[in-house]
């Protein structure tokens, strides 16, 4: 079933949701909005993997199951950046009183 | 169709745990610390007796983990077979080999210092946590080090990034230091993000994982359908780099620099400075020259660049960018942080060298002196910023005024290794830069890109720098002291001053005391254990020949596919 | 809508890797889901009143139909012609979206339910790897991961849950549903840690799997490590789906109501439909996991003559079906039962609850869980015959002894904490008596 | 907003025909391309979205959509996973900061310069098509590896049927190390957002942004005071009454 649609629209599907989410980190102001746009660009990066692995050519005495592996780890990864990413938003709302990046200006530049 | 081998899959055997104990001690040594403080002192003592005794535990175990690494460096304990016995060392994730020995040793001493640094002052309410997040930290760095693949590579990159981004946060209630650690979390977030997508490409487009197994890949893909003419190549290339960009602040990714140098507590900012960079940019060396060592150069049917050519302009434009902006500054940390970015940008003119260098493995070991060399000094001045931070209470660099009348030992410790920065002779600093230069230079004699440009750029820029370090040096001794100065250094600054100082002085005095083992290092650096069937000699006894460095693939000219042996298994 | 999504993949998945004609789970969909569950949902309810009003001496719902049999139906009329009302300001769609969410999870969860043995095919031995006859189970779907599946799906309930508090902008209904969200993260913990010991013992994260192991080697309710996880698993049910006595998100005294106060007519009903429906998905899977299914006690029975003829094992499942719903029943009227006698749970212990006793407990738990593994399954895997009489019993000897020794150390260190905790509260409020200190005044547990 | 809501519902709805039309599961690319699309609308609305908690649904959606296709991949084991962690965890999460931050509606409304999105805008539309160039020249490989990456192949293929236990070997055994890091690096993750996260008195001055002149080590009582508030039975002032 998988080897009915081609490589090339998972990887434009990838690219395309990779490049929403680096709009997203560029343009928005909430450090927690920047949060789920780095979140889209993770999920892009996987279903790249994800696709490579099940429907690409796997290098000769490569193991079955590296991309499925190399997902699993990502998305264990983005899980503790956002778990971090979420604390460290509450301990500045805390500090500055406002959830936006533009106001963080205790340092030049 | 010869067949291929196929690294075992088995639970490493306790002699591979061996090798790995000084990690593994520190990985342990970590939830110690963090269940001393949580089920013995916390709520029990106070604050301060807390710190202390945390510091002083975490001060013992990461000796005591530098005292292993030491030891796996005795010769004997390394010896050949056991190494080619343990080629697949964990299953091929990472490698245990002189360099990863003797890189480590140099990581845990970092680690040691700034444990030394933190316990100066009392700037988080979260000792243990504190402290433990520094050992896995440096858990992430070394095992990064010695990562041998991609996906080990950044999980090991990730753990030493979100570590760091949770220290960098850990001064409770500064607004600095929280604002600091949010952008340092969003920029790498991004980053690693960036890079993630670069590594899926180089995955997508090799198959597989594994660093060798990606540079065998694309050296015959070269031969086949030219991999490396393609954009596919060039964007996953970029995208790898902006990844290593980041960690090693060069400039169109430095944004995060100053302002997390500046906030984070200074001996957090000293172990960003000091053990990621390091870790960082042997990586990026590792990445760059067994994996995508194809992609070093333009060969002629490439549309993008190659490596060389964009490390070389972002090196050129961090050191000037980074020296520019520093001139201005007049918070120490701040500056600090600018002449750091200039740093990467001498470092990146390493890294283009061993690019293009004919001799590679010297090339390797001057970078790797300039980077420990470059680290002592960075944790020796960051020392002197962590005592003004808990003393005088700001980071100016005029609140250093005077301080070499009112305190001249660590005036004069600090003096020294802002000279050796700057890269004034008799230090290790200006032997580092020479040797790299050298390297540099030495390239266009084998047909490589002439990078005498690059080593101009260089030169005028050390000179530039050399105007922002006077600046300090003539506030320590030109300046009449202001009222802060006069109290005492509390003594982790003075060791770590007086331990850089002494190193720097004497690396500088006899460069190749270190410079010969790095050079070493560089050798099996370059080198990487691999399936023994695929490409690397075997002499009779079958104990691999590890010190046989492959040719660098942008001047051979079609690589021969190497031809494996099925009976290597 | 997108939980429908999963399904559909889910259920075209499962019907590429097994010969499910097309038709069945054309069946499952719209007899099963879109029918006989709600339909059975509906006599819980009417269940729950007639054994609430036992249980206060009363008789229940007596005037609508014989003995109240409609009255479910008639109060579901009723609430399908109320007055749909959404507050002024409320966020549309989510508001509406809300209470669709709950019901698709509770739904999904029974998508890998296997109510009967199905039929017997040859599969590979999760543990032995040894070509062998497998149950394959009577299930809409069965996927080779399961209890993930079970796990991940359950997850959706909170964030319908949240939603629903959070369209509604009210604050009764965000606190309600905030405490409610950080009850079921809390509570899932334990309950997945519990479900870890079968998974051990099974090699399989596929229900069907662990349902034919279980009818092989006894149900694992009757081992040690199993009887505590099985404990562990219905009481974070019970938090899982907010019953009684942990139904804080709608504590009517504090809260009135939670999360579903701004909800009226048939959109209040999608949540009563959703919180009877994940009781009995609750019961479902804690009777698949840990009370083997539709196996009769004691008894391999019907497993042997699976397999021949569709007729028969058509028959068959019928049997094992209902033993699977008496089992359930039985679950449902203990869920009926401590609703009926335990008070609400406060909310600060519900979380030291959680996270203090709970997951240590769990965490012990499964390391008896592995020395059981270790004396009894491990050995004869791949036997025909199963573990051994003395093999048996010693290692219930010794997995019961550690759980005794686990279970009051941990109650002991629990009520120990609880106690340092309020000396410390008690220390550093000073001596005068606040209204918050005198409430946080233990009693025993 | 609802523009985009309502597409993407018409593009799911549609998919749903098609897979109703479609009984045999060979022509999957109308499939694809509803589940796709609905995806980078989904991701679309996300970065747009200007309420935070639409933001968030759309995520959710997003993931759910990301999680069929990895069923399409036939990872279906990831797909739960990629519901569990991402569903039943990041968003929660996500959730919840949003309302610890926000006020309760979650709409503070984002000021829309074009100033900033306009070159983001270009730079991610560049990327895009440099990618999409990048995914055409792609190399294709059948010729060069696929007869030396037979086993490769024929492995992968018969893996997939056990994916669970193969993954669950996989990762103790071969993967092991990274494995280990990733528990290391998620209980770090733990600990450190526990001690962010965690209600602190004043151990520096946070008003003016610049640390307080703290004490040296060698007087300790000096700090401990100020820390402490004066209780030498506890040291978190969260205990400490005012």
């Amino acid at each position: 079933m998988s080897q009915d649609v081609p490589l090339n629209w998972y990887l434009i599907v990838a690219a395309c949701v990779f490049v929403i989410g680096l709009f997203g980190v560029m343009t928005r102001r909430n450090p927690i909005a920047v949060l789920m746009s780095i979140e889209l660009m993770l999920n892009a990066s996987n279903l790249n993997i994800l696709a490579f692995w099940r429907l690409g050519t796997p290098n000769p005495g490569e193991a079955p199951l590296t991309g499925v592996v190399f997902t699993a780890l990502v998305i264990a990864v983005a899980a503790a950046e956002v778990a971090v990413g979420i604390a460290l938003i509450l301990v500045c709302y805390r500090v500055w009183k406002s959830a936006d990046v533009d106001r963080y200006d205790s340092m030049l530049g | 169709m010869p067949t291929v081998p196929v690294i075992p899959s088995v639970w490493p055997s306790s002699s591979e745990w061996f090798f790995l104990s000084p990690v593994l001690l520190m990985a342990f040594w970590g939830v110690l610390v963090l269940m001393l403080d949580v089920l013995v002192l916390r709520n029990r003592t106070l604050l301060s007796t807390r710190a202390k005794w945390l510091g002083l535990t975490s001060l013992v175990g990461a000796l005591a983990a530098l005292g292993l690494a030491v030891g796996l460096l005795w010769p004997g304990v390394l010896a050949t077979d056991v190494l080619s016995a343990n080629e697949e060392f964990f299953n091929g994730t990472i490698a245990f080999d002189a360099a990863s020995a003797l890189l480590q040793v140099v990581g845990i001493g970092f680690l040691v210092l700034v444990i030394g640094l933190s316990m100066t002052w009392v700037f988080t309410n979260e000792q243990g946590e504190y402290y433990a997040l520094l050992f896995w930290s440096a858990v992430g760095m070394i095992l990064m080090i010695e990562a041998e693949e991609f996906m080990t590579l950044f999980v090991a990159l990730e753990t030493m990034t979100i570590s760091i981004y949770i220290l960098t946060g850990l001064e409770t209630g500064s607004k600095r230091s929280s604002e600091a650690a949010l952008k340092y979390l969003i920029y790498g977030s991004a980053a690693s993000a960036l890079f993630l997508f670069g590594l899926s490409w180089v995955y997508g487009l090799t198959g597989t994982t594994r660093l060798a197994a990606v540079g065998r890949a694309l050296v015959e893909s070269r031969t086949v359908e030219g991999i490396g003419g393609q954009w596919t190549s060039g964007l996953a290339l970029l995208l790898v780099l902006a990844g290593f960009g980041f960690k090693v602040a060069s400039v169109p990714f430095h944004q995060w620099t100053p302002d997390v140098y500046e906030g984070a507590p200074a001996p957090v900012t000293a172990w960003i400075a000091s053990g990621s960079k390091f870790a960082s940019f042997i990586a990026m060396i590792k990445v760059l020259m067994l994996a995508l060592g194809t992609w070093s150069v333009d060969t002629g049917h490439l549309q993008s660049p190659g490596w060389v050519v964009i490390l070389s302009i972002l090196a050129a434009v961090s050191m000037t960018y980074g020296n520019l902006a520093a001139l201005g500054q007049q918070n120490f940390k701040r500056m600090l942080a600018y002449s750091s970015i200039a740093h990467s940008g001498y470092l990146l003119v390493g890294v283009v060298a061993i690019g293009v260098s004919s001799q590679r493995t010297e090339a390797t070991g001057a970078v790797l002196y300039y980077l420990c060399t470059y680290g002592l000094a960075t944790l020796g001045t960051f020392a002197v910023a962590a005592w003004l931070a808990h003393d005088v209470g700001s980071d100016q660099i005029d609140d250093l005024n005077g301080l070499g009348f009112r305190r001249p030992v660590p005036a004069f410790c600090l003096a020294i290794l802002l000279l050796s920065l700057i890269g004034v002779p008799p230090l290790a600093g200006f032997f580092g830069k020479m040797l790299m230069f050298m390297e540099a230079l030495n390239a266009g004699g084998n047909g490589g890109i002439a990078l005498t440009w690059l080593v101009v750029v260089a030169l005028l820029n050390s000179v530039v720098s050399a105007f922002y370090y006077v600046r300090v040096l003539k506030a320590l001794y030109l300046r009449q002291p202001g009222p802060a100065i006069g109290k005492s250094f509390p003594s982790g600054v003075i060791w770590t001053l007086v331990i850089a100082a002494v190193a720097t002085v004497g690396f500088g005095l006899n460069p190749t005391a270190l410079l010969d083992p790095l050079g070493g290092a560089g050798i099996s650096l370059l080198t990487s254990p691999e399936p023994a069937s695929s490409g690397r000699p075997v002499d009779s006894n079958g104990i691999t020949q590890s010190a046989t460095v492959p040719e660098n693939p942008a001047q051979t000219q079609v690589p021969v596919a190497p031809a494996p042996s099925a009976s290597a298994r | 809508m997108n939980g429908l999504w999963v399904s559909i993949v889910a259920m075209k998945m499962a019907a590429l890797s097994e010969p499910v004609p097309w038709v069945a789970w054309f069946l499952w969909l719209f007899v099963g889901f879109a029918g006989l569950f709600p339909l059975l949902v509906a006599y819980i309810v009417w269940g729950e009143r007639k054994v609430a009003a036992r249980f206060q001496d009363r008789i229940g719902p007596n005037r609508v139909g014989p003995f109240g049999l409609l009255q479910s139906i008639a109060d579901l009329v009723k609430l399908l012609f109320k007055e749909d009302f959404t507050p002024a300001r409320a966020d549309f769609l989510i508001h509406a979206l809300a209470p669709v969410l709950m019901l698709i999870s509770a739904m999904l969860s029974l998508a890998v339910i296997p109510f009967g043995f199905g039929s017997v095919s040859m599969r590979n031995d999760p543990v032995t790897g040894v070509l062998r006859p497998t149950l394959t189970g009577f299930s809409a779907v069965d996927l080779p991961s399961g209890v993930p599946y079970l796990i991940a799906v359950s997850s959706i309930a909170s964030l319908g849950l949240f939603l629903a508090g959070w369209s509604s902008r009210n604050k009764y209904a965000l606190l309600g549903s905030m405490r409610s969200v950080a009850q079921m993260v809390s509570y899932e913990i334990p309950q997945v840690l519990a479900t870890v010991p079968i998974v051990l013992w099974s090699g399989t994260l596929s229900l069907t799997g662990i349902l034919d192991r279980q009818v092989e080697t006894g149900w694992y309710v009757l081992t040690p490590p199993g009887f505590m996880a099985f404990v562990i698993f219905m009481i974070s049910s019970f938090a899982e789906v907010n019953r009684a006595p942990f139904d804080l998100p709608e504590a009517e005294s504090e809260l009135i109501a939670g999360f579903h106060l701004e909800y009226s007519s048939m959109r209040f009903g999608l949540f009563f439909l959703a919180e009877y429906m994940s009781m009995f998905a609750v019961c479902c899977i804690c009777t698949t996991l840990f009370l083997g299914g539709g196996a009769i006690p004691f008894l391999a029975f019907p497993r042997g003559l699976l397999g021949g003829y569709v007729v028969v094992d058509l028959f068959l499942n019928l049997i094992t079906i209902l033993v699977f719903s008496l089992k359930v029943g039985l679950l449902i009227f203990l869920f009926f039962w401590v609703r009926a006698t335990l008070p609400r749970m406060r909310v600060d212990r519900l979380m030291a609850f959680a996270w203090k006793l709970l997951i240590p407990l769990c965490l012990v738990n499964l390391l008896i869980a592995a020395i059981w593994f270790e004396i009894v399954i491990r050995p004869v895997a791949g036997r025909p015959d199963g573990p051994g009489f003395l093999q048996w019993w010693i290692g219930f000897g010794v997995t019961a002894l550690l759980e005794v020794l686990a279970f009051f150390g941990a109650v002991w260190l629990y009520r120990q904490d609880s106690e340092h905790s309020l000396k410390t509260w008690r220390s550093s409020t000073g001596s005068k008596p606040s209204i918050i200190a005198w409430r946080s005044v233990p009693t025993k547990v | 907003m609802l523009l985009l809501m309502l597409v993407s519902a018409g593009m799911l709805v549609a998919g749903l025909w098609e897979i109703l039309i479609f009984r045999e599961f060979g022509p999957m690319r109308g499939v694809f391309v509803q589940i796709a699309g609905a995806a980078v609308l989904c991701a679309v609305g996300t970065v747009l979205a200007r309420n935070l908690i639409h933001s968030a649904l759309y995520l959710v959606a997003f993931f759910f959509l990301v999680a069929c296709l990895f069923i399409m991949l036939e990872a279906e084991f990831l797909a739960v996973m990629q519901v569990l962690v991402f569903i039943g965890a990041v968003a929660i999460l996500l959730m919840f900061g949003i309302m610890l931050t926000q006020d309760v509606q979650g709409d503070q409304v984002e000021a829309h310069s074009v100033l900033r999105r306009l070159p983001a805008a270009i730079v991610a539309i560049g990327l895009f098509v440099m990618l999409a160039v990048a995914v055409q020249q792609r190399p294709d490989f059948s010729k060069a590896r696929t007869e030396r990456a037979a086993p490769s192949v024929a492995a992968r293929e018969r893996v997939l049927n056990q994916m669970p236990q193969e993954l669950g070997l996989d990762l103790m055994q071969r993967w092991c190390l990274p494995f280990e890091l990733v528990g290391l690096l998620l209980t770090a993750s733990l600990v450190g957002a526990v001690a962010l996260a965690q209600p602190v008195g004043s151990l520096s001055a946070g008003s003016d942004g610049t640390p307080s002149p703290g004490s040296l080590t060698e007087t300790p009582e000096h700090l401990s005071r100020e820390v402490a508030g004066g209780t030498h039975s506890s040291s978190r002032p969260d205990l400490v009454s005012p």
